[in-house]
């Protein structure tokens, strides 16, 4: 397919046509050449989902290998899942483009510049099957969103929240490299196919394959915000403005779970294959402390953006639940969940913005009351904040649906409670911010919620709320309708048996065979999700109205428990030497409990 | 063995030099160093005994090359670092900008 | 955190890092012994299918441009990026800027060796695929040519050359040349990046293909670049010297 | 290996030593440009040319005018503080 490279291609030529010619056009010409190239690649995007039933290659540079021939250049494989990735992404990049219509002033065609960079860039990410080649798109995305975090930032702590986040996401990228540098000595080669080809021919499982898992999976978990590496993603988060924010929820860490997944299953997963029992153990370890951390953290933020990011992080951690199962059921889980989380809390993160942009102020309790004049912006926050509470039939049921049943399989009962109270705490969090913030409901005080820096709001003129509200309302209400969507989850589980088949994948890549045929895909729902999340709704609602009034607890109670979280709190320090020494530490014991496991 | 290990103490030392650093701009020239350890690991992985570069100028190209592969990777990783490094550096400028401090431990930053 | 903490984290996980770091080296072939298929295929081909003299220039550009194309763009982001953090000084606060030497025989060793710099960078971009070189380093040496004005002539005269409004243009063009020359191949029946001209004689300067004009794109990006990454960090040190600024 | 790649590698051992072990900003960004010199040369004994003018063009070019503009910017911002 001729169009593959277009998706990459069109934005970033859009991109450095903008900067070429911004300082002489008119702002509204970098907008709306903007909104033509992401819109033509979100047309693109959908085109190419659609015509990749199986996996489709595109060799750049015309260096297509003869039948069972070594790749001597760069190869893309595009899978069903790869696709809905890269449409994803593109479509909430041209949503945050729309919605930034006069968002931000100085210098704003850099903004459009760098949304469509990251945009491309991501979608570059996903389809691609050369690991050299993802590593290289995976800087493109940091790099666009260093420079996104720090955009029209003025206070000393957004600039160093932004700081401390490039630092960390380096080095991460350098286990990345460490990695490959590790799986090219040994196998000479660069393309996922190849690699696997090489790993499964020599068979060993020494340490340097260990290593070299460890260090990809590492690498790209600190680029997912899993605990402890989580801790820069919050900051920028918080200090990013609400656009580049809600793109980095919903596409930016998940790309780092999606990396892990690609690269397990196309180079590790044949000669690592006898050890899935502790590779799950460990990665199933990860994620449901970072579902738990993030759920108690959420609960403890009073500025909204950063509120938000603890609630992506408790999801990314359900997200890992879903991938480490290592089934097929658990990677669609994840792929549907991952849609409808994207979706709304992009939404969320957007009425973030409106809120500082209209009433000047990004904290919960300072804001206490004034978002009553703001309908639009209300209920695209309680629609997404009930999308993301998993209710029956609706948003993020699917997924949480699937990943409880194929854990369930495979006898891990304690995942579906790991994955309600992530979803009710933080949830809890969002509805507990919005009664306060667009209803005025529950206390003006709260003893569990931290300092917080304020954050002056973007120097604006005319607020399009009109268009701003729109974008949330869509994007919420469209989160919400993902997980009603019957056909969806077929669809994921025969994508995400595509996926995960290695052998498939390295005969379709690299010998030109058709991929062979995935099981149809089939999924019923089972009563156990039904009831699963009608827990996490009512328990949500419950818990979010109940956290407005936590002043109202008994002094004792609330001395304890604040005391309870203090240490939490302590180790979220702002200090970037703090966060080295944290991906460090979880480098070396995630990297050594895999090691000792795998023998 | 003894390049292969040569990158891993740099790495290492890059990260400790990170940990330890009092400045933001030295902790960005600490980056650095922990970066150069993947210029060492890529190029020690290429190398051959007895083999020339991989320019055929006047030589026969028959002649035994070490591996170009890594050495164009290094190129990528080199110009990646870069770019990189200028931008961390301006944005610890302008954290000192607006902090009048370089030192981490004394920049009121996020909490909690 | 105390220090102390600190380093005692940072103590427990490096030990673990390092030991496993070790650990997977120590299984990497012999230091000198690497056969791995991929150079290997490379430098056997690349002069009968490229006519080009230097595989790692070859690999660059052509067999594995896509990853360039993406090198190019992280630059130019992060240019971009640059400019945009340290673009804070307003135009007045460079005017009061006066140079403190003012030699005629500086400013002439200064333009010679400007010149010279100009024509060393026009060579090492153009001999990239016969010689080690090509759009990065003389990309990089062409930006230094406009230093070296700034060193010794005078600074406006650096800042009429380089400012950003020429430089950011200069980036701009050159990393969207190298997508656009991706698309012209794709336009004309080609894959994305695939060469589309004849490849010429090996170790002629014309030699190389598409490849040749993907290397001169890469290298109008890299001097842009840092053209740009030089004069901002230098403009905002003229000013919090000399200027008025009411910021650095 | 041949004695110049030994040397070469105890050279940059040394080097990223002593740059993450300085403490004084400007005398590390002095030790960093020593220490690129020094990569420069490990990457010609490993056959590297291409690798090592690029290293060149950094650590003798772009580095050191990066580094010593935000110093100098930091520096005179501190100068005219008092």
């Amino acid at each position: 397919m001729a169009v593959i490279p277009l998706l990459v291609a069109i934005p970033l030529v859009a991109a450095t046509g903008v900067a070429l010619s911004g300082k002489w056009l008119p702002g509204v010409a970098a907008d709306v050449a903007g909104f033509a190239a992401a819109a033509a690649s979100v047309a693109l995007a959908a085109v190419v989902l659609v015509r990749s039933g199986g996996i489709v290659t595109y060799w750049f540079g015309g260096w297509r290998p003869a039948r069972g021939g070594f790749p001597i250049g760069i190869g893309w494989a595009v899978d069903p899942l790869g696709a809905a990735f890269a449409l994803l992404s593109l479509g909430l990049v041209f949503a945050c483009l729309v919605y930034s219509w006069r968002y931000l002033k100085s210098d704003r065609y850099l903004y459009v510049v760098l949304m469509l960079v990251f945009g491309a860039a991501s979608a570059g990410f996903v389809l691609s099957g050369d690991i050299f080649n993802i590593f290289v798109f995976f800087e493109l995305v940091s790099v666009a969103a260093f420079a996104l975090t720090a955009y029209e930032a003025e206070e000393s702590s957004p600039l160093q929240g932004s700081f401390n986040f490039a630092v960390a996401q380096t080095i991460g990228a350098f286990l990345v490299l460490f990695g490959i540098a590790l799986l090219y000595g040994r196998t000479g080669a660069l393309n996922l196919a190849e690699i696997g080809r090489r790993l499964n021919a020599d068979g060993r499982h020494d340490g340097l394959v260990v290593t070299a898992f460890a260090l990809i999976t590492c690498g790209f978990l600190a680029k997912a915000a899993l605990v402890p590496f989580h801790f820069w993603h919050a900051d920028a988060h918080a200090v990013a403005p609400a656009p580049a924010a809600a793109v980095f929820s919903a596409v930016m860490l998940e790309l780092g779970l999606f990396a892990v997944a690609r690269i397990y299953w196309t180079v590790f997963a044949g000669v690592l294959g006898q050890f899935e029992h502790p590779i799950r153990d460990v990665l199933l370890g990860v994620g449901a402390l970072t579902a738990v951390v993030s759920a108690l953290m959420s609960g403890l933020q009073r500025h909204l953006k950063r509120m938000l990011a603890y609630s992506t992080f408790a999801h990314v951690g359900c997200f890992l639940i879903g991938i480490a199962l290592l089934h097929p059921d658990g990677v669609a889980g994840a792929a549907v969940y991952i849609l409808s989380h994207g979706l709304a809390k992009t939404a969320l993160f957007l009425v973030g913005g409106i809120l500082l942009t209209a009433r000047g102020g990004i904290d919960e309790l300072q804001m206490f009351g004034l978002g009553r004049r703001l309908p639009g912006a209300a209920v695209a926050w309680f629609v997404a904040a009930i999308a993301l509470a998993s209710p029956p039939f609706l948003g993020t049921f699917t997924g949480h649906a699937l990943i409880d049943d194929s854990a369930g399989a495979a006898g891990y009962w304690w995942v579906p409670i790991v994955l309600a109270f992530a979803t009710i705490g933080s949830t809890a969090a969002i509805i507990r911010a919005g009664l306060r913030v667009f209803f005025g409901i529950g206390d003006r005080d709260d003893p569990l919620l931290s300092e917080e820096p304020a954050e002056s709001p973007p120097p604006e003129e005319k607020p399009r709320l009109l268009v701003m509200n729109t974008v949330a309302l869509l994007l919420a209400f469209a989160g919400l309708a993902a997980g009603a969507w019957t056909g969806l989850a077929a669809e994921a589980v025969h994508a995400a048996h595509r996926f995960t088949d290695q052998i498939s994948y390295i005969h379709v890549v690299l010998d030109h065979r058709p991929a062979a045929s995935a099981p149809p895909g089939e999924w019923v729902t089972t009563t156990s999700s039904v009831v699963w999340s009608v827990v996490t709704l009512v328990g949500s609602i419950l818990l979010g109205f109940a956290s407005t009034i936590r002043a109202r607890l008994p002094r004792p109670v609330t001395r304890a428990l604040a005391a309870g979280f203090t240490p939490l709190r302590a180790v979220h320090s702002g200090h970037i030497a703090d966060y080295v020494a944290w991906l460090v530490f979880g480098t070396g014991v995630i990297g050594g409990l895999l090691a000792i496991t795998i023998r | 063995m003894l390049p292969y290990l040569l990158a891993v103490w740099i790495f290492l030392a890059g990260l400790y030099g990170i940990v330890t650093s009092r400045d933001l701009i030295h902790t960005t020239v600490c980056v650095s160093v922990c970066q150069s350890s993947t210029y060492i690991l890529l190029l020690a992985i290429g190398y051959r005994k007895h083999a020339t570069a991989p320019v055929y100028g006047d030589i026969p190209s028959s002649r035994r090359v070490v591996d170009p592969i890594v050495q164009a990777l290094t190129l990528t990783d080199i110009v990646v670092a870069v770019a990189v490094s200028s931008l961390l550096i301006a944005l610890a400028l302008r954290v000192y900008d607006s902090s009048n401090s370089l030192d981490p431990s004394q920049i009121v930053g996020q909490r909690g | 955190m105390t220090n102390q903490l600190r380093l005692a984290l940072f103590g427990v996980g490096a030990l673990c890092v390092g030991a496993l770091l070790v650990w997977g080296v120590l299984d990497l072939p012999a230091f000198g012994h690497y056969a791995g298929p991929y150079g290997e295929i490379i430098a056997r081909v690349v002069e009968p299918q490229r006519h080009m003299a230097n595989a790692v220039t070859a690999v660059v550009f052509d067999y594995r441009g896509f990853d360039t194309m993406g090198e190019e763009l992280i630059l130019f982001s992060a240019a971009s990026a640059v400019a945009l953090l340290l673009r804070e000084i307003k135009e007045e606060d460079t005017i009061s800027v006066v140079d403190a030497v003012r030699s005629d025989a500086l400013n002439g060793v200064g333009v010679l060796a400007s010149v010279t710099t100009f024509v060393l960078a026009l060579y090492v971009v153009a001999h990239g695929f016969i010689s080690p070189g090509g759009g990065f380093q003389g990309g990089v040496v062409l930006a230094t040519a406009f230093l070296i004005v700034f060193l010794t002539v005078e600074y406006h005269a650096y800042e009429r050359l380089a400012t950003t409004r020429f430089a950011e243009p200069l980036e701009s063009f050159g990393a969207g040349a190298y997508v656009a020359i991706g698309l012209v191949g794709l336009g004309l029946g080609f894959s994305f990046l695939e060469n589309f001209l004849p490849l010429g004689v090996t170790g002629r300067l014309r030699s190389g293909g598409s490849a040749a004009i993907v290397n001169w794109a890469s290298a109008l990006a890299v001097a842009g670049a840092f053209v740009l990454i030089f004069s901002e960090y230098l403009e905002g040190n003229m000013a919090a010297r000399y200027g008025r600024g009411r910021r650095l | 290996m041949v004695p110049l790649q030994s040397v070469a590698l105890l050279f940059v051992a040394l080097g990223a030593l002593l740059v993450v072990l300085a403490r004084d900003v400007v005398r590390q960004a002095l030790l960093f440009s020593l220490y690129g010199f020094a990569l420069v040369v490990l990457f010609l004994v490993f056959q590297a040319p291409d690798v090592a003018l690029s290293a060149l063009v950094v650590s003798a070019v772009a580095y050191p005018i990066v580094l010593v503009g935000a110093l100098a910017r930091v520096a005179a911002h501190r100068k005219r503080r008092g």
